[in-house]
């Protein structure tokens, strides 16, 4: 037995799935939840809020910055040559390449970091696809042999569930 | 789009690719051992001689590798040659001093032209056809001869004539050498721009058959009659350095300068003054000034001497000529008479120049004497700042072979129409680089005349209207390839014999005239008695006569420096020709051809300061170089002043047709502020119907329209007397090509 | 060492040697009637020529315009490449295998001196044997311009050291300053200020073309007196 | 279902007129009447000097900087062999390269200044002589060097006066039969020695 | 939101779903003919460089001409999508969900297409990858001072973010077209959805992505734009050095971006059938859009030519007057009135803000705003300083052809892109319209269940 979940039509019958688990004594990160859409209204659609993206886009700005003020600096400290009486090292020129090399690299990271931090690429254990006709997955990835009656259990109570097992 | 405006047009073509890498590694090239030592890549200055016109300008020739196609013993392949890159002004070269105008720079284009003729042709199809087959050198030369033993067994040597252009050189010493041992009459010579009329009449004034000199460096006040002398006439490259003194060589006098003429040539653009006058009363507008100098007491009327005697009531003080009736006559206020002649006496030194369309008139001759007197009177005659007559060297006396001349030949309208009726028909005929055909009016019909001729052979380097008649082609060197010299008449203070031997070996299988004609003269039955070996020995003897300024002999210094100049010993110059008594000539009406009413604004035609007369007009530079005034390339063009054009409805750009009693011609107009509501002027050497890929149906030839009017006095062709009517007969299409965009500064300022 | 050049509006009489003389020295193609009509013709100097008034009281004025070398080249910091930039002797250098032909510069000079290479220039043979070796001929899609004949530079600068030797005042003269016969072109070294062009710079008389523009050029424009 | 064949017997008919459309622009050009080409005399040639690559291969090998190394000569020129006499390169062959821009390759010209004597009897020999009767000269195909199109105006002179060795850039030559191209001689190999000897490095040092 | 009744999600799905597994012969008839024109372009290409740059019209001193006039209409038209989906995300407009994508998609092809025309002017094209710095035998870098080199930078940010902003949100959309299909087409779409799952952790870090993204892409839009402007505010040229330009051309990407936006859409509506989706709501806000757009352009140019009129330099005087009353003036007032009069009468008047109203006003503002880049570019040129060397452009065959055949390209690429992607953010468009639980909220459901158990 790989995994048991069960398919809700709705959110409401989702969240009661989810909070009868809690009171089976699973914990959050045991639980997996899918839906076709990102769910606002129940609680369960809350989870894993918290995130570093917005400090590590800072990080990858700063990187891009730095790159473009380097490259800036090699090429036209390298061989310097002289055009139309302007500096060598011309500051306000520079600025424009600077700016544009900070946003890409804040973009590339964040990209990354959705990357990343998602697990996308990567193989899914339990997938069904109803999900992506409305229905909200609830379910529970390698139960102890002993738990599943009373997952099954918690997972058939709300109404509209279709209970399944891998 | 023909092949090779194709290859011109891709980015990857089949033909050699890079200049620097030698050959190019994909097919096996041939390569054939090289006449000379040379080394890559480092130049040598060689002297050189310009010959493109008369002034003969001094050369220093730029020489460096190069590799030139060729086909030796029929097979083709590449050879190192020596080959001229760039042509510059000779710094120390009295004429001029090391500047050298746009046409010398081109000279270059001569001796590299794809359309050169490259080795002897004779006639395969009918005349005018210009079909060809290739000759072997001596069978050529064997058949002139054979053609001229076979007159002078007639007894009718008469009957061989030359047709070349005006030029002062040992070449045209010996031709004319050549002509009289066979005894034949001398050469005609023709060109449309002719000075005959000045020459005629510094004869008569002073004594010297010869185009003047300037010393303008020293001159203070300059006014010029027409003559465009900065641009096409003269001796431009002299007189444009010296203009160049006269402005700012001198710290603290700039000299002035005054222009009289109804259309603005570029050396009009530089006047200070510039005064529009009715075409043919410039003569008028001189004795105008003569006479308020003269009248106030400026200068004494005994100044004007033997020039003033040869002016109709000079003695009696030019009473008609006030600043009233000149005012009537030439349209310039009588007040500005006054000023100028003011100008004139007081800012000495001082002197007037003429030339161009004043002397193409059916009074040219007066207008000229009256210049002349002009100049006798402000005492700028061989005076410091005034006009000199340079020095000619007898060629007789240096060249002791030369003495002998032959008789002066009738002029070539004369000829052709003894041809057309028959009374006298060369039998022969020789062209060396005159273009009647395309250069003479129609009313002479050169043309017709010619194709009777039964047969002509030409030396000319490139198939041009008139050598397309030849039945012989014996195409010449070009002046880089044999000994290029000159004897300019005029230009430089001091005697001037530019000489310089060959810059580089010969491109082509072509030979020397000069050399080909004492060939000739050896070869016939009855050899002429002509004592040179070869031209070189001639101008070896010629010049050595002259009097050495250096250590080395005359000859050596020479050919060092590209000729010989200095001060020439009396026993060695032309004399000036002593006063003839004749009666003084009087102001007369000049006649034009077409009545007023049908044909309202005169025509002038004039050198373009690109192809001059048409001579230069095969060379792909001077195509493609703006014109001064017009910014114009490729192209021909009227142009005709504003209100006129407004009057015809006719914008800028438009085509119209030019309507001559002679015929008709359409073409581009430009509206031009710089010239008279009565005036459509068109620069002449475009519209050549076969002279090379670049100039062959290109344009519009302006002697199409020219009335065979003559000078009254000289009968020489007064090439401005000519009426045209102006109508408009379409838009802009294309054929007119302008460099410039705007032609007003204040465009950017509205 | 700073190379410049006066133009002698005084002295010059239009009668385009110069334009001849330069097309001679720099292996110039001349493209043809019918790319000069479309405006592909190539003169790295021109004799500009402007009508003053109307007939009878017209004036012309010429004026010989070739690149100005300016010191604040705005056609230099606009090449992507550097293909257009400032030596340290004062030419305004470029450099064609460097060029990829975006004709940004052209659009940047005010004066509109740089000239575009619309095809692979071509020489019916043999004029070709008149091309200058010391020239690189350019091809297509590189922009061209004059050089104030950077070639003659060069060469007499070598020569000058191999003799240890300071290059003389006059020594060099550009292809069009060697053709002119009125000698209105004067090329030199503005460094030195006893140079016949840094004499002549100093002129009451002189002035910048498009002075207005600060694009400080190197070549003075001595005005014409009438 | 003849809808569909209309349609498409349409679409196919403005597909070939656009293609045309691309391919045609020259012929669309509006032309200044060009006067027709004068026909050629004997001994004239129609030819033209262009500076575009001979074949799209020259291009292509322009473009990627390919060269060579061994190039196959039209005659076996042993540099080992004259070098093993002391006959200095610059002396007799090479003879313009310390006073100008280009080295110059000999031509049989300067080959028979020496063998018209020496070594006459040899095969090779007899074949120059040969050649030097026929008038025939070497097709020297350049080993080193640069593509026109690189611009490169490499002035030997100044090169020898600044004592750089012929091997800096052209290898050991003398230990070679026919010269190979063993040194790569890019942009860098050039600037890098300039810098190192105080050398200008202005790009118009050698570009112009 | 909107009038109709909002679809049910299944319908969702299959309507949205239906051009991508459908496919009639008018689609390939379409691709067929597009495909030739964007061929046909090509090859007009390939020829100019065989032939070489001269069988185009540019000339002295015209340097510039068709090539870069498409140049800057693209990039601006491609200010369409991102930076508005940006801006509409950022104040969480509810109706931007069905518009956004169709109005990213513009984006990224339209700057593709834009991005050519730089390298199609050279005149040595395959040089063109010096202009990316690069370490080189040659020892040398590009010039950093030449705003032709910011613009390679700004561009190329800007289409890194664009497609990335693109295709984020698209992977929930493929996940739903992978369980929707079989067979390749669903290998296809199971690796393009990237293992999406649609756990509510994928769906917070999709979206503060997305947010982030949504900050990140709109200075970057428009500093493209400026920078774009730079290219021609950095020369000397008459009327060009302007210090208005960089908002000027901002304003005017945006403008046409809209028209070209409002355009597609209702291509899209009609073609597609997206009536249930896309409502007449939608056209009239861009309407709106579109209407204060018009408004700041003019502005715009009442500035630009007030402030040369009132300066009086001679030179910015002649271009001035070259567009005003001469050889310009009929295309410089075909501009105004596609690009002023036209939107401001038809957005400006409430019965007129229909569908057919909004496409015409946008095609008036298309042409408008490709006649503006032309107006800035050429006159000028052709009008420098030096009267002498005053010259006219004509553009010739090879530069119609291809400019022209960049709106074939464009149609191209979106039909294509339309075969594989729902043009319709699908999940945006669920969770839009989402029914809140009646009555009740969470939390006390919740607290309700508690007491059931205990």
């Amino acid at each position: 037995m790989k995994a048991v979940y069960a398919l809700y039509p709705d959110g409401h019958s989702a969240q009661q799935a989810v909070v009868r688990l809690h009171a089976a004594g699973v914990n959050d990160r045991d639980i997996t939840i899918q839906s076709a859409q990102p769910i606002e209204d129940f609680e369960f659609g809350h989870r894993d809020k918290a995130t570093w993206m917005w400090w590590i886009a800072c990080g990858g700005a700063l990187i891009g910055m730095a790159s473009a003020l380097g490259l800036a600096w090699l090429t036209e400290m390298s061989w310097p040559i002289d055009v139309g009486g302007l500096p060598i090292f011309a500051w306000w020129p520079n600025l424009i390449i600077t700016f544009e090399l900070t946003m890409l690299g804040a973009i590339v990271a964040t990209v990354v970091t959705l990357v990343l931090t998602a697990r996308l690429g990567r193989g899914s254990d339990i997938y069904d696809a109803e999900v992506s006709d409305g229905k909200i997955l609830v379910g529970v990835v390698n139960p102890s042999e002993s738990a599943v009656a009373g997952l099954e259990a918690a997972l058939t109570a709300p109404p509209g569930a279709q209970l399944k097992k891998i | 789009m023909d092949r090779r405006s194709f290859i011109k047009l891709t980015a990857v073509s089949g033909t050699s690719a890079a200049l620097a890498s030698c050959g190019n590694p994909e097919n096996e090239i041939i390569r054939f051992v090289p006449d000379e030592d040379i080394m890559p890549g480092i130049a040598t200055m060689k002297p050189g001689v310009c010959t493109l016109c008369a002034s003969g300008c001094g050369l220093s020739v730029r020489m460096m590798m190069a590799d030139a196609d060729v086909v030796r013993n029929g097979q083709a392949g590449l050879v190192r040659i020596h080959a001229a890159k760039k042509l510059e002004g000779t710094a120390e070269h009295p004429v001029n001093h090391g500047g050298l105008c746009a046409r010398g720079q081109a000279a270059v284009q001569v001796t590299y032209h794809p359309d050169r003729i490259t080795q002897p042709l004779k006639r395969s199809g009918d005349r005018g056809q210009a079909k060809y087959d290739a000759i072997s050198w001596d069978d050529a030369i064997a058949e002139l001869v054979s053609r001229l033993d076979a007159l002078a067994m007639a007894g009718n040597q008469k009957s061989l004539a030359f047709l070349t252009r005006h030029r002062r050189s040992h070449r045209a010493a010996l031709v004319d050498r050549f002509l009289a041992a066979y005894g034949a009459p001398g050469a005609v010579a023709y060109e449309l721009f002719h000075d005959d009329v000045l020459r005629r009449a510094n004869a008569l004034s002073f004594g010297r058959e010869q185009l003047p000199t300037f010393d303008l460096p020293n001159a203070r006040y300059v006014l010029s009659f027409g003559a465009d002398f900065l641009g096409t006439w003269n001796s431009p490259t002299s007189q444009g350095h010296g203009y160049g003194l006269m402005r700012q060589g001198r710290p603290g006098i700039r000299g002035l300068f005054v222009q009289v003429e109804s259309r603005m040539t570029q050396t009009g653009a530089n006047a200070d003054q510039w005064v529009p006058v009715k075409p043919g009363t410039e003569g008028v507008l001189a004795l105008g000034l003569a006479h308020v100098i003269v009248a106030g007491k400026l200068r004494p009327a005994s100044g004007g001497g033997r020039a003033g005697a040869l002016i109709d009531g000079w003695s009696s003080g030019l009473g008609s000529f006030a600043p009233e009736q000149v005012e009537t006559i030439t349209g310039v206020a009588a007040a500005r008479v006054e000023r100028l002649a003011r100008e004139l006496a007081e800012l000495s030194p001082s002197v007037a120049i003429v030339g161009g369309a004043p002397l193409a008139q059916s009074n040219g001759l007066f207008t000229a004497l009256a210049v002349n007197a002009l100049n006798s009177l402000l005492g700028s005659v061989e005076r410091p700042g005034g006009v000199f007559f340079t020095p000619q060297i007898n060629l007789a006396s240096t060249a002791k072979g030369l003495s002998g001349k032959a008789t002066a030949s009738l002029p070539l309208d004369k000829i052709a129409a003894g041809i057309l009726d028959g009374s006298s028909v060369p039998q022969v005929l020789l062209l060396d680089g005159a273009n009647p055909v395309h250069a003479a009016p129609k009313g002479w019909r050169v043309r017709e005349a010619l194709e009777k001729v039964p047969y002509i052979v030409s030396f000319g380097q490139f198939l041009d209207e008139t050598a397309a008649l030849s039945d012989l082609i014996l195409p010449d060197h070009s002046f880089l390839e044999t000994w290029a010299e000159a004897l300019p008449e005029s230009g430089s203070l001091s005697a001037v014999a530019s000489v310089a031997p060959a810059a580089m070996m010969p491109l082509h299988q072509t030979r020397g005239t000069e050399d080909l004609l004492l060939d000739v003269g050896r070869r016939l039955a009855k050899p002429l008695n002509l004592p040179w070996e070869n031209f070189e020995a001639l101008l070896t003897e010629s010049v050595s006569a002259l009097p050495t300024t250096s250590t080395f002999d005359t000859w050596t210094e020479a050919q060092e420096k590209g000729g010989w100049w200095g001060t020439l010993p009396a026993a060695l110059t032309t004399p000036a020709a002593p006063a003839a008594q004749i009666r003084p000539f009087a102001y007369l009406e000049p006649q034009f051809d077409g009545d007023a009413g049908q044909f309202p604004l005169h025509f002038l035609p004039y050198a373009s300061s690109a192809f001059l007369d048409g001579s230069l007009a095969h060379l792909p530079w001077l195509q493609e170089m703006p014109d001064p005034l017009t910014s114009a390339m490729w192209s021909s063009w009227i142009e005709i002043n504003p209100t006129t054009a407004a009057k015809l409805g006719i914008r800028d750009g438009d085509i119209v047709e030019v309507a001559s009693s002679q015929g008709t011609l359409r073409t581009a107009v430009i509206v031009s502020p710089g010239i008279a509501p009565d005036l459509v002027a068109m620069p002449a050497g475009q519209g050549h119907q076969t002279f090379t890929r670049y100039a062959s149906g290109r344009g519009e030839n302006p002697v199409e329209l020219l009335a065979p009017v003559t000078e009254a006095e000289t009968g020489s062709l007064a090439w401005a007397a000519t009426r045209v009517r102006v109508t408009r007969v379409g838009d802009p299409d294309g054929r007119l090509i302008l460099f410039a965009g705007g032609s007003r500064e204040e465009e950017g300022h509205r | 060492m700073k190379w410049g050049m006066a133009v002698d509006l005084d002295r010059c009489d239009g009668c385009a040697a110069c334009v001849t003389a330069c097309h001679a020295e720099n292996n110039i193609s001349t493209v043809g009637a019918d790319q000069a009509s479309r405006g592909r013709a190539k003169h790295w100097i021109r004799v500009e020529r402007y009508w003053e008034g109307e007939f009878p009281d017209v004036r012309l004025k010429f004026r010989p315009v070739m690149c100005q070398h300016c010191e604040n080249a705005p056609c230099e910091p606009v090449c992507p490449t550097y293909a257009s930039h400032h030596t340290a002797d004062g030419l305004n250098a470029q450099v064609y295998n460097r060029c990829i032909g975006t004709r940004y510069c052209a659009n940047a000079c005010p004066y509109n001196v740089r000239f575009f290479d619309f095809f692979n220039p071509s020489w019916d043979k043999p004029l070709h044997l008149q091309l200058n070796p010391d020239v690189s001929l350019r091809e297509v899609g590189v922009m061209e311009k004059c050089t104030f004949c950077v070639q003659r530079i060069k060469a007499t600068t070598i020569q000058a050291k191999a003799e240890d030797r300071p290059v003389a005042d006059g020594e060099i003269k550009p292809a069009c300053a060697q053709a002119c016969p009125a000698q209105a072109l004067v090329f030199g070294d503005l460094d030195d200020p006893e140079s016949a062009v840094s004499r002549l710079s100093r002129s009451s008389r002189g002035s910048k073309l498009l002075e207005d523009r600060g694009t400080k050029p190197a070549v003075t424009y001595l005005s014409r007196q009438s | 279902m003849p809808l569909v064949g209309t349609v498409f017997a349409r679409l196919c008919l403005i597909l070939i007129l656009t293609l045309a459309g691309g391919l045609g622009c020259r012929v669309f050009e509006r032309n200044v009447p060009a006067p027709a080409a004068a026909h050629l005399l004997p001994g004239q040639t129609a030819d033209v000097f262009t500076t575009a690559r001979p074949t799209f291969a020259a291009a292509l090998n322009d473009f990627l900087g390919r060269h060579p190394v061994v190039v196959e000569q039209p005659f076996e020129f042993p540099h080992l062999t004259h070098a093993g006499r002391e006959i200095a390169c610059t002396e007799y062959c090479h003879e313009s390269v310390s006073e100008g821009p280009v080295a110059g390759l000999p031509s049989v010209r300067t080959c028979m200044s020496c063998h018209r004597t020496v070594a006459t009897n040899r095969p090779r020999i007899r074949q120059i002589t040969q050649m030097r009767e026929e008038g025939r000269d070497f097709a020297w195909k350049r080993v080193f060097g640069y593509p026109a199109q690189s611009h490169v105006r490499f002035n030997h002179a100044p090169h020898i006066r600044a004592k750089v060795e012929c091997s800096t850039c052209h290898g050991n030559i003398a230990s070679q039969r026919t010269a190979q191209r063993n040194v790569d001689m890019t942009m860098g190999f050039c600037v890098n020695c300039h810098r190192e000897r105080k050398a200008p490095d202005d790009c118009l040092t050698c570009h112009f | 939101m909107s009038a109709v009744p909002s679809p049910s999600h299944g319908q969702i799905n299959t309507d949205l779903l239906r051009p991508l597994l459908k496919t009639s012969w008018k689609f390939f008839a379409v691709v067929v003919v597009l495909g030739g024109i964007v061929v046909a372009a090509l090859l007009a290409w390939l020829s100019q460089m065989f032939f070489g740059f001269g069988i185009s019209g540019i000339r002295w001193p015209v340097y510039w001409g068709f090539y870069v006039t498409s140049f800057v209409f693209w990039i601006g038209i491609s200010h369409a999508g991102t930076l508005i989906s940006a801006i509409l995300r950022l104040v969480d407009a509810g109706w931007r969900r069905p518009v956004t994508r169709c109005a990213e998609v513009i984006t990224v092809f339209a700057l593709m297409i834009g991005a050519m025309f730089p390298i199609i002017h050279l005149g040595r094209p395959w040089l063109a990858f010096w202009l990316f710095p690069y370490p080189s035998e040659r020892l040398i870098w590009p010039n950093f001072r030449s705003p032709l080199v910011w613009d390679f930078f700004a561009i190329n940010t800007y289409l890194t973010g664009s497609v990335l902003f693109l295709f984020l949100p698209m992977i929930p959309d493929f996940a739903v077209v992978r369980d929707k299909s079989t067979g390749l087409r669903r290998r296809i779409y199971t690796l393009l959805a990237v293992g999406w799952r649609g756990t509510p952790k994928q769906w917070h870090r999709l979206e503060s992505a997305m947010a982030i993204m949504a900050i990140a892409i709109v200075p970057v839009a428009v500093s493209v734009h400026t920078i774009v402007s730079f290219d021609f505010s950095m020369a000397p040229v008459p009327m060009w050095q302007s210090t208005i330009f960089g908002p000027y051309f901002v304003a005017g990407a945006i403008f046409s971006g809209i028209a070209g936006l409002l355009i597609a859409m209702a291509i899209l509506r009609r073609v597609l059938h997206l009536e249930r989706y896309l409502h007449p709501i939608h056209f009239e806000n861009l309407g709106k859009l579109l209407l204060v757009m018009a408004l700041l352009w003019g502005y715009f140019v009442f500035n630009e030519r007030l402030v040369t009129y009132y300066g009086n330099e001679p030179s910015e005087m002649a271009v001035f007057w070259r567009t005003q009353r001469e050889s310009f003036a009929p295309l410089y007032w075909t501009m105004v009135f596609g690009n002023f009069v036209l939107p401001l009468v038809i957005m400006g008047i409430k019965r007129f803000r229909t569908i057919t109203g909004c496409v015409i006003a946008s095609l008036g503002v298309i042409v408008g705003m490709w006649l503006e880049r032309f107006l800035i570019i050429v006159p000028s040129l052709g009008h420098k300083y030096l009267p002498y060397s005053y010259g006219i452009y004509r553009p010739q065959p090879v530069e119609i052809i291809i400019a022209g055949a960049t709106f074939a390209a464009m149609a191209l690429l979106y039909v294509l892109f339309v075969k594989i992607v729902p043009i319709i953010s699908i999940w945006e468009l669920k969770a839009g319209d989402h029914q809140p639980p009646d009555g009740s909220h969470p939390v006390a459901e919740k607290r309700s269940l508690r007491e059931v158990e205990g």
